[in-house]
């Protein structure tokens, strides 16, 4: 299974999409947005379609609009209880404009469909080389970010205080999230990327006392989800999304468990 | 110097004034009460000092500065809410405010480490560091805080109603806690609270907030029966007893 | 004399399957990916077994213009340069964007079958006479049917038809006929909208017979084609079903034929 | 354009689709799940692919497995907090069911992808009685379900006290959402159903000061919205949902406009 | 009839036992105060006699009969918690609390518009009817919660920590909203605190939970320096004066 030349590159570049998405997922469910992540895969599309229509690179088109409805959903609403409508109308009126362009784009637009579903399997050493890249990246402006994206996410009046700016750092930390959700619903789709995103990091947040162990469980169930997902996938030979969307779920279910004897505060939430 | 100096000061939320022709300067080494009927503009003025609503320009000067400017040297506790239900240790959550207002690399030094085990030591609460924030109760929850607020030697420090939903004995803790650093480290202290009685014989100074004025002044010449009653607009009674001074409102 | 071995071919589309199959006898081993009229090209996840057999073909035929994009992003160079890969689009030189169901293009059909034999003979050099042999008489059967084109397009000028989706496109360019409603066509194929007027003009053209034939994708059940069959029937317009992708137990020949025999039959019957 | 046959049927059914996602969204958003109401209208393709798999109505199953993945978040997440997790989970896992019947059975493959939008141009005299049924079904329901709903979502500690199960409404609640979701998305397409579901309410929320009124003003603005897409429509000749989402996202952004002279204290929240 | 009555009653949430073996009864038109420190298990002591935590059969009695069967005559107002920013009228507020317990068309009989202006009445607040409660201040919506507590003739009304951020206007003014009401209609109250000095001359019996015991007493046998003491674990006198008593943690 591993000298296969395809099995070795799903392999490399699930891990990567497992590695980018475990970290920025985990910061996604602290400040609770999940939302924004799953709408975020569904906005690049629009953006896809407007750059095939004015001939651009699709695939830079889908970075930027994601990166610009990131932005707008960080402005409209950098406090909780907003939040949900600020992603529900930025969705939908994303995904309005993206059947715009469809409507004048009177050819055959075949990166449109494709990305419900990806194939881990068929990815090219170019698309290796841009993930490896972007994972570099993410890493790197996350370790830089990070002080006042958690200072925010946890102690937001402080901050505040503090002089950052909840707003920016909302905007910021969404573009960065559109970004990565771009790049890897390309590769994965969106399934595979929206189940590594949650899973793990849900986890994570469950267990972890530490933000530094938070993130690191987060980022190694995700590649552990990724890599089992592959090999059952090579077993069973059925779908490799379908496997690796059931283990997280099964690992947050087992989770919920553990952590039911952990504390005796989550019993009575249990309870309640 | 003056840790706080306010002159000829409007705060406005929108277009709405909440406080006007504030005129207050507040020395080293006080401990400030704020007092005022809800809605009066307590936290609103504290918000002020903290520069996070905007004030027409050289109004307020803390330790000389724009509060902008002073931030660093401001420790701050806000109005008391729901904390998220992390398992995150104490340490770890008061170190995320640690060189959290600027970009750079997330781990943190050895001196950082010192000065939060100091502070935690300051507070008496080394134990906290390990305890996850979710299995806090409400006192040790805001003994975390005030060890936070201390993190970075603050000359001044704004509490916003630090004492709500606790109990005697932690309001007692808690109060002789901050009095005992105020006296260490020369801090003036600015503490909003509805209940008066714990603080009455604590307080070197009283700000009274209500119908768009603040009023400082001293203890003696603020807590009597009259401005009390003209403050809330209620009858409040000051009782004096040989050792005691106490507020009540059973008349 | 000296043993052939048998050469392992993969085509992403069965009706390529069924024409490598053909041109190279028992000398080769066809294994389609998508053989199923029901199956959506669009849906499709790659599972490891279909992976493990790409990297182990000797031969790799894909359509092309994004409509196997999956495949096409596993066939770069660099994992499979000992393979030959057959793109029928790059065959005809085709843009990005144009009608990808290059099938029913019968030239497109000569041109592979050409290419394949090429292929099968550099592969098999030793089995040159039989590969030229069964080319003969493949483009025998393709002639015939390119003939029966000819007969129609004489025999019949100046038909308009429309269809659901631009499926038949390229059989109808050939055989002359006048596609209307392209616009309509191409919007329900990206998986976008189509507008009022759009379906408006569509049903004033089937109900004032502007429209003699209506093509409709029969793997595509969906509301709106249903109702454009029943307006047509109604009207008396003749409607002819086509498929993507060649149903099973067919030859490409017997499909063709099949498609044109009801073309032939809706032309008898059209409205007058 | 009134007198065309297709456009009375979509006046009526969008009308209908209007109404219910009006009355459902307004609640929805109290609650603040507007992710549910979205995570829902994916979920049915399961169902639907899982149900044709063991040869029941794709329908059928689509509702079923919709009523389930809704009344499974409810019963996870009763509370507001751990609600995106649960969400998230059972939309990537439900997915990923989906991506597994798909692998075993495909025919109803084409007709998921065209849920993302629908045809609201499309609607056979069945389907529309159907949802006529639905919408009146939906309305009694609520109506006699909105009492508990509203104590619960406004006041759940009370309404606890009182002996109203919190997990009870939630579960009833999302079963309710998820079948309106799952037969509007049949009808008129993801992007429809929910930016009818989320704009209007959205500007309902944030002025009425009575329930009734916030309902009424959400079904006004959701009819008026949808109908106002169809003429627009009509009239430039560009994809209806593209104006209802717009529509719906300029009426927010008016909303807020006019909201901000309406009280004093949403001035404040702007500012901050 | 006892309006509460415990024998032998244990609280467990999980498997922790927060209070075990409570004997107590309580009569009609009785205000009683809970004190105890954070933690020690008042909220949890509320929700039990509310039927919302489970406690073995027979334990409770409230009015004769279960927790659960005597939900209807019971009102309470859970511990303040940040309502949402709705423009929501205060009327349309309350009156989702009428029938919210069941299923049925959600129309207002005139009998209930009736009642509902009955106690917007009761706490003098028919203003805040058409008031959104966006608008409303702490003080207001702690009087909109009373009124809504009065609805349907309680016997017996549940107010866990109504005063928390309440200035000593609001609280005098609630205090004797309640007072007022309990005379009239022979209300049984209990009401739950952290500041006992508004209570002390007007609460009839006190609960004390600590320890996870709980005591009911009178206030002159409950309310010294001694019980208190012992109660928090930390110093705390009584003093009296002539005409006032009250708690004080500075010794
Ligand atoms: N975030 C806000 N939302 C709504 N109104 C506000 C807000 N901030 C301030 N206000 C308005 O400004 C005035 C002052 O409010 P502020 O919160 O400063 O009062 P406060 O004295 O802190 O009250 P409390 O004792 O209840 O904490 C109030 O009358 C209120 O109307
Ligand atoms: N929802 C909950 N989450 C976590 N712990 C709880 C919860 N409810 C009760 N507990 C536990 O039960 C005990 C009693 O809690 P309870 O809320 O009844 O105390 P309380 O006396 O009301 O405190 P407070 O004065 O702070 O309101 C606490 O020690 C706490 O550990
Ligand atoms: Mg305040
Ligand atoms: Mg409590
Ligand atoms: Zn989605």
């Amino acid at each position: 299974m591993f000298s296969l030349e395809f099995m070795q590159t799903a392999f490399i570049a699930s891990g990567i999409v497992a590695i980018i998405c475990g970290l920025i997922g985990y910061f996604l469910l602290i400040r609770r947005e999940a939302f924004a992540g799953h709408a975020l895969s569904h906005v690049g599309f629009a953006g896809a379609t407007g750059a095939s229509l004015v001939g651009l690179s699709p695939f830079l088109g889908l970075l930027l609009f994601s990166l610009c409805a990131g932005g707008l959903i960080g402005a409209i609403g950098p406090k909780l209880k907003d939040r949900d409508i600020a992603i529900g109308l930025v969705l939908s009126t994303s995904m309005g404009l993206g059947l715009l362009f469809l409507h004048f784009y009177t050819r055959y637009a075949s990166q449109v469909t494709g990305l419900l579903f990806g194939n881990i399997f068929a990815v090219n050493t170019q698309t290796l080389y841009g993930l490896i890249i972007l994972s570099i990246i993410c890493c790197i402006v996350m370790l830089f970010f990070m002080r006042p994206l958690l200072f925010a996410s946890l102690q937001p009046d402080l901050a505040e205080a503090k002089g950052v700016s909840l707003r920016c750092v909302s905007i910021l930390f969404l573009a960065l999230v559109a970004c990565v959700t771009a790049a890897c619903v390309q590769v994965t789709g969106i399934l595979l990327t929206f189940s590594l995103m949650v899973g793990p990091a849900a986890v994570a947040r469950q267990l972890s006392t530490t933000v530094w162990r938070g993130v690191f469980l987060s980022i190694f169930l995700a590649v552990a989800e990724a890599w089992g997902g592959i090999i059952i996938a090579w077993i069973t030979d059925y779908p490799v999304s379908f496997w690796i969307s059931l283990l997280s779920f099964v690992v947050y279910l087992v989770s919920l468990l553990f952590s039911k004897n952990l504390s005796f505060y989550k019993k009575i939430k249990l309870i309640n | 110097m003056n840790v706080i100096e306010c002159q000829n000061l409007d705060i406005r939320l929108g277009t709405h004034l909440i406080l006007s022709r504030l005129n207050l300067q507040i020395q080293e080494n006080q401990f400030v009460g704020i007092f005022g009927p809800n809605g009066s503009g307590k936290t609103t003025f504290m918000k002020a000092l903290l520069g996070i609503i905007p004030c027409s320009e050289n109004k307020i000067k803390i330790l000389g500065k724009t509060p902008v400017k002073a931030r660093k040297q401001i420790g701050y506790i806000p109005q008391y809410r729901e904390m998220e239900s992390f398992r995150l240790k104490g340490k770890d959550f008061i170190a995320t405010s640690i060189h959290g207002h600027k970009l750079g690399l997330p781990f943190l030094t050895k001196k950082d480490l010192y000065q939060i085990d100091n502070v935690l030591d300051q507070v008496h609460a080394r134990d906290l560091a390990f305890t996850p924030l979710s299995e806090m109760s409400g006192g040790q929850r805001q003994r975390l805080l005030l060890a936070q607020a201390l993190l970075g030697n603050p000359k001044l420090i704004i509490m916003d109603e630090p004492f709500s939903n606790l109990d005697p004995k932690w309001v007692k803790l808690i109060l002789s806690l901050i009095k005992e650093l105020q006296a260490q480290r020369k801090l003036t202290i600015l503490l909003s609270t509805h209940d008066l009685n714990p603080l009455m014989k604590i307080m070197d100074q009283v700000i009274c907030i209500g119908n768009q004025q603040a009023v400082l002044g001293d203890v003696d010449h603020v807590m009597t029966s009259e401005v009390l009653s003209g403050l809330y607009g209620f009858p409040i009674e000051v009782v004096k007893t040989d050792q005691h001074l106490f507020v009540t409102t059973s008349c | 004399e000296p043993v052939s071995k048998v050469l392992h071919v993969i085509a992403a589309e069965n009706m390529y399957g069924d024409i490598a199959q053909q041109l190279g006898g028992k000398y080769v081993q066809v294994d389609s990916i998508l053989n199923n009229p029901d199956q959506d090209p669009h849906l499709f996840e790659l599972t490891p077994s279909i992976g493990k057999k790409i990297a182990d073909a000797d031969l790799i035929i894909v359509n092309g213009l994004g409509y196997d994009s999956w495949m096409n992003r596993l066939l770069t160079k660099y994992h499979f340069n000992h393979q030959d890969i057959v793109s029928v689009q790059a065959l005809l030189n085709r843009k990005e964007g144009d009608n990808p169901h290059l099938w029913y293009d019968v030239d497109a059909i000569d041109a592979l079958s050409g290419r394949l034999e090429q292929l099968y003979v550099k592969l098999e050099p030793h089995e040159k006479l039989v590969f030229e042999s069964k080319l003969s008489s493949f483009q025998t059967d393709l002639n015939k049917i390119k003939e029966r084109i000819e007969t129609i397009k004489q025999k019949h000028v100046h038909i308009k038809v429309a269809a659901t989706e631009p499926v038949f496109g390229l059989m109808a360019q050939k055989l002359g006929f006048e596609m209307l409603e392209e616009p309509y066509q191409w919007v329900v194929m990206n998986g976008g909208e189509p507008t009022p007027k759009q379906v408006a003009g569509f049903i004033q053209d089937l109900k004032t017979h502007q429209i003699q034939i209506l093509f409709y994708n029969e793997q595509v059940v969906t509301p709106a084609t249903q109702q454009l069959k029943k307006i047509a029937m109604e009207a008396g317009v003749a409607v002819v079903g086509v498929s993507e992708t060649m149903p099973a137990n067919l030859t490409y020949q017997q499909w063709m034929n099949q498609v044109l025999d009801k073309v032939e039959a809706a032309l008898k019957s059209k409205h007058p």
